[in-house]
């Protein structure tokens, strides 16, 4: 940092010496970072680094345990979020913050609401909020609910909220993760021109070309700590970000040769799901007839009349747009959701069976919330390899949960999969995010599916676990496992998969050569800018 | 635009339905169904229900349930009992408000500040409202006190010291009493309406009145002001109320002490209209309240609407026992507008999609419900009155009823009953 | 409200022995009470009266318990007491009559009374009362007042006891009106006794029957009868108490004047006779009835209110006494 | 486990602190009303000058611990899976009239009467139990609601059947109606021959020490075994911890619904069976109420394991014998039902703040062992 650069203006933010510890993991340890307003500036490092807790530090909603804070060169300590958006700050958050029940104006007026005679001021948000959309090219209806809203639009919403504070230093904490191409590029575009405006940006990505991409200035954060800080213009690639990021190569999700064979694992035909509840399908009316009918009555259908076959040793990829239909297929595969077509397992017709009898058919599920679908936080690691598998060996001794041979299993799974965990009577909740999602993995392969759902198998999870599941998902494609994969990872997606089909709206719409689709190409199939080319 | 075609709808299902019970009325012979006694009487039974449930309504929207509804009434209604007699009916408000607010605070303290499970201190606060308030008679209404001198036993408080102002609607309801004359005829649909109009209108007492006016008045501070939107916020997701600088623990707190404060209320309703405190005398209206709350979807027009449904069926079966065999009929009736709903509709050209598939099931439904019809229809032709027995659950069978048909579009706040510490999202 | 002036029930022919019979000293009575408790200034504590009658009359030491709030203890109440050395042991209320019989036998030195109850072993008095005969009276009172000739009822918990009191005023009113209508209602079915603390629920109930015309409401409903008194002074009309003299119990003064009559149940009375009885030696296996014949029963004439009628009355009452009435005890 | 013992350890201690301070809270109020609190907790253990006398109040201190600890049960089934029965008061008093009719309907040898007499009200219980359990399962209606209003409705329900078609014969100015008799082979043995193993005299009092507490004790193992054991208790666990993972693991939320509930509802058809067949030989109107609700506190105090609820049954038994006690003493024997309300609050909030401590501990637990033997991020693309 030069002399005439501190002469020409303050510093937007200056952390110094910030050190935060939470029980048995230093979060933060003697972090320092400076921020220029008017700038774009990236903070990179790897899950668990650090990064969400000095953000949430610097927005006031933790506590910092040592380190002083600075904010346009006036040193600061705030004791709720409320004090930072005093000075203008405004955060954005990893996972969405967002009330489901609530309209986009009370989302976004929450906490900051105009009001007239004591009452609500809508009229007044409303314009304040046309406004902000206009100026910056933000538009969602305020009168929406959120729970209706895809995710580019509560993207947006968060956004809006923060802006509507008036703050002048934004903090995006992974904004990206859940967008596809061209809607990053948009947001991009509004970061841009909010950068024109003098307003300053802390940005987080785990995506680096992204990072280089919009970025001004970079910190690399490792293990709580600042290793790097540098201007955009002095790096040279992305491998150099990520070596500094991890201190090693960066893996890649690419698969080489294709083990695909021509015997069929899984078939789904005709798959069909209706929004407002399942009515079931009269008799003898073949299912593509019904939901014909059912689109001619202009039912909305979350899933329309979906087909695709996966053979073994095959990696079925489906891109697309969170919130396009792709929980509600894993859903009907799994018999959690009632839907109209044929779900078959080899040759086996399952489509009337419940949840347990498919997976005891051999059916595997990653789900894509390992919190919600796929863990009991509160209970041991063993009791975690039970679920699911409660019907089966080793699990399983006639009427009674077999405790000793579930431990044991338990045991083998956190050594072949590389689970960092005390015991297996540890409860699941003080396992990181990553060994949490190697547990589960470990459990649903050694149930030996024939087919496995992986719904975003690495989301959340640091490159070296990522690589990890990625190997453990090779290996077992090797061995014959037809594998239906859902990811928001577009590198990974192509990757891992052997063919590709884009869902959009509810509809198969693409079917793609991952071998010759580049991740913009792909975002514009999931978005709809290029239209498909399958007709259902 | 959707709210106001299910404002109409209401509308519309309003008249429907006193169409049916006047017509009913009209052929039993049981003029009390839409007598304004009637209607009065369910107003006042419906009125410490409804107080009840708008404590819940209050406490939920923030995202705390509150089984300890009870429990706080009963403080309410001690307490009142207990300042009434020495303070009158004014003191007898402000104390019943009170207590119920420090049952609230408890529920507070325990569920937000310690992270308790919300139904745990709810019952440990329906334990000890009737442990507190029975310690309090004991030792302050033993004999020899003075309270026991001005009519105090051990289950009881002495009256108020003066009783709450009841006015009541000049002309209309009072004086000439056109109502009255109107009711008296025994007209199809006018004496009915009337019958409402006077029973809601006549000799009704102050906190009647304030009671009526806090469910606008609940609507408007939770929908339309600024807190009430923190306040639903706090119940729907805490920690995006949290991030934008709300503080959700004071907007919990305030909402669950309001909570118990509606339900203290609830208690000097029953104090004032028995004019003493009576021990046992919430005769569980804080679960009943509950129940309402739930019934009407965590809104204020619907928890109303079940206060009035449960207030106006209990009234009922304590005013005209031998009335309530002609909600057999109206049952048929009832049962029998469907059945030609749903004939028009599987006959109609155009029938949607949903309907042809469904048609079995259909049909199925529909022959339950001319079964339904017919048995109903034969109860009502056969029996002249019920067992006692079998009438004193009129309201809650209601209840039930309804919530069978009606149940499925509930919708509860999301991080209801959740437990929220700050900066630990979930 | 025990020895209130104007009523007919006997006058206690005690008091002359009492302080030589103190010398005894040796007499403990113990009592348990009904749920609610001493202090209900009802039924309890009419019991209550008896025994602190006993203790200044006949200088006996005396203990009474309350129940726990479900009546689940009521047996080991009995127990403890005479596992205290008390003798003789009450239970108020007729719900008492099962584990007297059991503690009768375990303890076959102690002589027992219940309330409300029959004999049930031969150290167990039976206090019985014959509601049905006040409740006659009562009815009587109440047609011969009515102008409408149409009165009501209303019970609080729909069980024996309670109909004891429906039968006997639907009999007496019958008898001077046949023609009369009677409206009868109950605030709660047996087993759960809400129905006598529900102030607001009798005062609805009693409201419908007023502004269907009855002019007289007789209620048989615990604390519920508050509300019965509040309806009668709504409408301008009538009631009648029950158990104690109301028109003294209860305070408020605009209550009182529509109390025309109080049904007067004596069991301050029957528990200090039983008392008594048992100091001079007596010795169970035996009903005592309290009847009209002996005053058990009968009607409070505090305010004046039934004094014109008084005749009519105490020619039912003579009828019933004589046996020319048999008053029903069912309705 | 040395983490399990830790948590033990922490829970232990955060019961005892809670119960000091519910002594100490209710010391004040002891009090205020002018009592000596001294004399009051004397009271609770006082049984009683004669042997008699004592044997009689721990008969009655166990006798009462029963009921509450089956209520507690039957509540916790529920309460496990996050499914709120509040319809235990319901379920018990329908299954205990059904069962005290049906069993004074036949006689039969006494154990295979009284296996009738359990079935029977188990059976009445879970299908009175089975009511909300379908209508939240097929009409969505929430149990509690289902469940409150259905507890009225069990109440007149017995209420006509006890004076209707159930009636028996009564004796002579016996006013409590009530069903027939049951037969003497219906009366389950007493325990009083545990009396003399410990040199005390039997106790005396109506049935003695109630042969139902085996019963109890047996149901309290076998429900420990279903939850903790087998594969339903897992799916319970699971179901109350996490429902939609549950729901992805294959396990049927619906039938999971029912089968607790029916559960639930059959323990509960227990309750009021001590009474029955250890006491009154019949069901009447002064039936024992409330016990439905007096489990749930029971329950939640015990945290819906079944050794917890023994002890928080043994608890309120103990203190509820003490009425009399403290009304000889002098003391309002309201005290016992604040006391009561206290320690389950108390307890609660210090379970709560023992169990994030314990939480909070083996979190750094594993951090710290997980910092000691491993280093950074190994990559193996
Ligand atoms: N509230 C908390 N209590 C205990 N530990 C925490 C808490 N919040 C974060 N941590 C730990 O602090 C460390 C830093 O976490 P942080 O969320 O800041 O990482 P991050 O860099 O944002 O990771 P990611 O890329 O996954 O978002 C992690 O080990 C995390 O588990
Ligand atoms: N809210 C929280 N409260 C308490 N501890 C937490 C919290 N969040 C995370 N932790 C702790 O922080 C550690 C890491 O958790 P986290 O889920 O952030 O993992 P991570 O660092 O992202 O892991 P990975 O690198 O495997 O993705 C764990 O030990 C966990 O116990
Ligand atoms: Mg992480
Ligand atoms: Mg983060």
């Amino acid at each position: 940092m030069s002399a005439d650069t501190l002469a020409t203006a303050r510093p937007a933010v200056e952390l110094e010496g910030i050190t935060k510890r939470f029980p048995g993991v230093v979060a933060n340890h003697d972090i320092r970072i400076v921020v220029e307003p008017g700038t774009v500036h990236a903070i990179v490092g790897e899950n668990g680094a650090g990064k969400s807790t000095l953000m949430k530090i610097l927005y006031g909603m933790q506590k910092p345990d040592e380190g002083t804070i600075k904010v346009n060169g006036e040193e600061v300590s705030f004791r709720s979020p409320s004090d930072a958006i005093a000075v203008g700050i405004g955060m954005v958050h990893q996972h969405f913050m967002l009330a489901d029940n609530l309209t986009v104006l009370e989302n976004i007026v929450l906490g900051a609401e105009p009001t007239r005679a004591g009452l609500l001021d809508t009229g007044r948000a409303r314009a304040r909020i046309a406004e902000l959309a206009e100026a910056h090219g933000l538009r969602v209806d305020p009168d929406r609910l959120v729970e209706d809203l895809g995710v580019g639009d509560r993207q947006r919403v968060e956004i809006l909220k923060v802006l509507y504070r008036g703050a002048r230093i934004l903090i995006l904490d992974e904004p990206t993760a859940v967008l596809v191409p061209q809607e990053v590029e948009e947001l991009f575009q509004n970061l841009r021109e909010l950068k024109a405006e003098g307003l300053t940006v802390i940005f987080i990505s785990h995506k680096l070309d992204e990072v280089l991409g919009i970025a001004d200035a970079i910190t690399v954060i490792r293990r709580g700590t600042t290793v790097a800080a540098m201007p955009r213009a002095e790096v040279t690639s992305a491998r150099q970000l990520a070596e500094l990021m991890v201190g090693s190569e960066l893996p890649t999700p690419e698969t080489r040769e294709s083990t695909v064979t021509d015997r069929l694992a899984f078939r789904v035909a005709h798959l069909t799901v209706e929004a407002d509840g399942h009515h079931p399908a009269p008799k003898g009316v073949p299912v593509e007839e019904y939901a014909a009918q059912l689109r001619a009555d202009g039912t909305r259908l979350l899933l329309d009349d979906v087909s695709f076959d996966i053979h073994q040793g095959e990696i079925l990829g489906i891109a697309g747009v969170e919130g396009n239909g792709q929980s509600e297929l894993i859903e009907a595969i799994m018999g959690i959701r009632a839907a109209h077509g044929a779900i078959a397992l080899g040759e086996q017709d399952m489509s009337s069976w419940p949840t347990l009898r498919r997976r005891e058919a051999g059916i595997g599920y990653i789900p894509e919330d390992r919190h919600r679908q796929g863990l009991l936080l509160e209970a041991s690691l063993w009791e975690n390899r039970v679920l699911g598998h409660q019907t089966r060996k080793p699990a399983r001794k006639g009427i009674w949960i077999d405790r000793r041979a579930a431990r044991e299993d338990t045991e083998r799974i956190v050594k072949d999969y590389d689970v960092r965990t005390p015991g297996v009577e540890t409860l699941a909740l003080a396992l990181s995010g990553g060994n949490q999602q190697k547990l589960i993995v470990g459990r649903e392969m050694s149930g030996e599916p024939r087919f496995l759902i992986a719904a975003h198998p690495t989301r959340g999870v640091d490159v070296g676990a990522q690589a990890a599941i990625w190997d453990h998902l090779r290996d077992a494609r090797a061995a014959g496992l037809a594998v239906l994969l859902i990811s928001a990872d577009l590198d990974e997606l192509i990757g891992l998969s052997d063919t590709i089909r884009v869902i959009y709206r509810g509809r198969l719409v693409a079917s793609l050569d991952p071998s010759d689709i580049t991740p913009e190409r792909l975002g514009g199939y999931m978005t709809g800018a290029i239209a498909g080319n399958e007709e259902s | 635009m959707t709210r106001v075609r299910k404002y109409h709808l209401t509308l519309i299902g309003v008249a429907a339905l006193l169409l049916v019970v006047s017509l009913v009325r009209v052929i039993t012979g049981h003029n009390d169904i839409t007598s304004s006694g009637m209607f009065s009487a369910a107003l006042l039974l419906a009125v410490p229900i409804g107080l009840a449930g708008l404590g819940g309504l209050w406490a939920e929207r923030a995202g705390v349930v509150n089984i300890g509804l009870e429990g706080m009434m009963v403080l309410g209604t001690w307490s009142a009992g207990w300042a009434g007699y020495q303070w009158g009916p004014w003191a007898a408000l402000v104390a019943g408000l009170l207590a119920g607010a420090i049952g609230g605070l408890i529920h507070a303290v325990a569920t937000i500040s310690f992270g308790v499970d919300h139904i745990i201190s709810g019952v440990a606060i329906n334990l000890l409202g009737p442990g507190v308030t029975r310690f309090l008679s004991e030792v302050l209404y033993k004999e020899g006190t003075t309270a026991s001198v001005a009519g105090a036993g051990i289950t009881t408080s002495p009256p108020l010291s003066s009783p709450p102002p009841t006015p009541s609607l000049p002309l209309l309801s009072d004086g000439p009493d056109l109502l009255g004359k109107l009711e008296s005829t025994h007209w199809f649909l006018l004496s009915d309406l009337a019958g409402l109009l006077r029973g809601l209108t006549h000799e009704v007492n102050l906190l009647l009145v304030l009671a009526v006016l806090l469910l606008p008045l609940t609507y408007a501070v939770l929908w339309r002001t600024s807190f009430g939107l923190r306040l639903r916020s706090a119940g729907e997701n805490p920690w995006a109320a949290e991030s934008l600088g709300v503080n959700v623990y004071r907007i919990k707190y305030i909402a669950v002490v309001i909570s118990g404060a509606f339900a203290g209320l609830g208690g000097v309703f029953l104090v004032f209209f028995a004019n003493k405190y009576v021990e046992g005398q919430t005769q569980g209206r804080g679960f009943i309240g509950l129940a309402t709350m739930i019934f009407g979807n965590w809104r204020p027009g619907g928890l109303a609407a079940g206060a009035a449904l449960f207030g106006y069926a209990d009234g009922l079966q304590l005013r005209s026992k031998e009335a309530v065999v002609s909600f057999f009929l109206f049952g048929a009736v009832l049962l029998l507008a469907y059945l030609v709903i749903q004939i028009r509709r599987l006959t109609a050209p155009d029938r949607p999609a949903d309907l042809v598939a469904g048609a079995s099931r259909q049909y199925v439904r529909m022959a339950f419900a001319t079964l339904g019809m017919i048995v109903l229809f034969w109860l009502w032709l056969t029996v002249d009155r019920l067992p006692d027995e079998f009438v004193y659950i009129t309201p809650h069978v209601l209840t039930l009823l309804v919530l069978l048909v009606a149940s499925q579009r509930l919708r509860m706040p999301k991080a209801d009953g959740v437990r929220y510490r700050r900066g630990e999202q979930h | 409200g025990g020895d209130s002036g104007g009523t007919t029930a006997s006058e206690a022919p005690s008091s002359a022995g009492a302080s030589s019979e103190a010398a005894k000293g040796a007499l403990k009575v113990g009592l348990a009470f009904d749920i609610g408790g001493r202090g209900d200034k009802s039924f309890n504590d009419a019991a209550y009266a008896g025994l602190e009658k006993a203790k200044t009359d006949l200088g006996a030491e005396i203990k009474e318990l309350s129940p726990a709030a479900d009546g689940s203890n009521r047996g080991d109440l009995l127990r403890q007491l005479a596992d205290a050395g008390y003798n003789p042991i009450i239970g108020v209320g007729f719900a008492y009559g099962d584990d007297i019989k059991k503690t009768a036998e375990e303890y076959p030195d102690i002589q027992f009374a219940v309330v409300d109850s029959a004999s049930n072993g031969p150290n167990v008095t039976g206090l019985l009362f014959a509601e049905e005969q006040g409740s006659y009276l009562a009815g009587v009172a109440a047609a011969l007042k009515s102008k409408e000739g149409h009165v009501g009822f209303v019970g609080g918990v729909e069980n024996d006891l309670i109909k004891k009191f429906q039968a006997g005023f639907q009999a007496g009113v019958k008898s001077v009106k046949a023609d009369a209508k009677i409206d009868v209602t109950y605030i709660s079915p047996d087993g759960d006794f809400s129905g006598f603390k529900a102030p607001d629920k009798g005062k609805i109930a009693a409201q419908k029957m007023y502004q269907d015309g009855a002019d007289i409401v007789y209620h048989a409903s615990g604390d519920s009868g508050l509300g019965v008194f509040q309806a009668a002074a709504a409408a301008g009309k009538l009631a009648i108490g029950v158990d104690s003299d109301q028109r003294q119990t209860v305070k408020e003064a605009d209550l009182q004047k529509v109390i025309m009559t109080s049904m007067l149940k004596r069991v301050d009375v029957g528990v200090f006779e039983f008392i008594k009885a048992i100091q001079g030696g007596a010795k169970g296996g035996t009903d005592t009835v309290y009847d009209l014949k002996v005053d058990g029963v009968g009607l409070s004439t505090t305010g004046g209110e039934i004094d014109d009628i008084k005749d009519k009355l105490d020619a039912a009452k003579q009828d019933i006494v004589d046996g020319k009435i048999t008053v029903p005890a069912k309705p | 486990m040395p983490a399990g013992l830790n948590r033990a350890l922490l829970t232990v201690a955060g019961v005892v602190i809670a119960i000091v301070l519910a002594i100490a809270i209710s010391s004040v109020a002891i009090t205020a009303a002018g009592a000596s609190p001294l004399d009051a907790f004397a009271a609770f253990f006082d049984f009683g000058d004669s042997e008699r006398a004592q044997s009689n109040g721990i008969a009655a201190f166990l006798n009462r611990a029963v009921p509450l600890f089956i209520a507690g049960l039957a509540v916790s089934v529920g309460f496990r899976m996050n499914l709120f029965n509040i319809g235990v008061e319901g379920q018990y008093r329908l299954a205990a009239i059904v069962a005290a009719y049906v069993g004074s309907t036949f006689t039969a040898p006494a154990p295979i009467q009284i296996a009738v007499i359990i079935i029977v009200a188990a059976a009445t219980g879970g299908l009175y139990a089975l009511i909300p359990a379908v209508m939240k399962v097929t009409r969505g209606v929430n149990e509690v609601i289902a469940t409150i209003m259905l507890n009225y409705i069990a109440l007149s329900l017995t209420a006509y059947l006890v004076r209707g078609p159930f009636a028996g014969e009564r004796a002579a100015g016996q006013l409590t109606t009530t069903t027939p008799k049951l037969p003497e082979s219906a009366m389950f043995p007493n325990l009083n021959f545990i009396f003399d193993w410990f040199g005390l005299v039997a106790p005396t009092r109506g049935g003695g020490l109630q042969g139902f507490l085996l019963v109890a004790i047996v149901l309290g193992v076998i429900v420990w075994i279903v939850l903790e054991r087998t594969r339903f208790g897992f799916d319970v666990k699971a179901s109350g911890l996490n429902g939609p993972a549950a729901l992805a693991s294959g396990v049927n939320p619906k039938k999971m619904i029912i089968a607790a509930m029916v559960m639930s509802g059959g323990i509960a058809g227990l309750i009021g069976l001590p009474e029955i067949l250890g006491d009154k030989g019949a069901f009447n109107s002064n039936f024992t109420a409330g016990l439905g609700f007096l489990g749930i506190a029971v329950a939640l105090l015990g945290r819906n394991k079944p050794v917890g609820i023994a002890f928080a049954a043994l608890l309120f038994a103990f203190l509820d014998r003490a009425q009399g006690s403290l009304q000889f003493a002098g003391v309002p024997s309201s005290v016992v039902t604040i006391i009561q309300a206290v320690i389950v609050l108390l307890v609660v909030i210090a379970n709560e703040v023992t169990n994030r401590l314990a939480l909070r501990i083996e979190e750094r637990r594993a951090a710290q062992q997980l910092g000691r033997d491993n280093d950074p991020v190994e990559v193996t693309a």
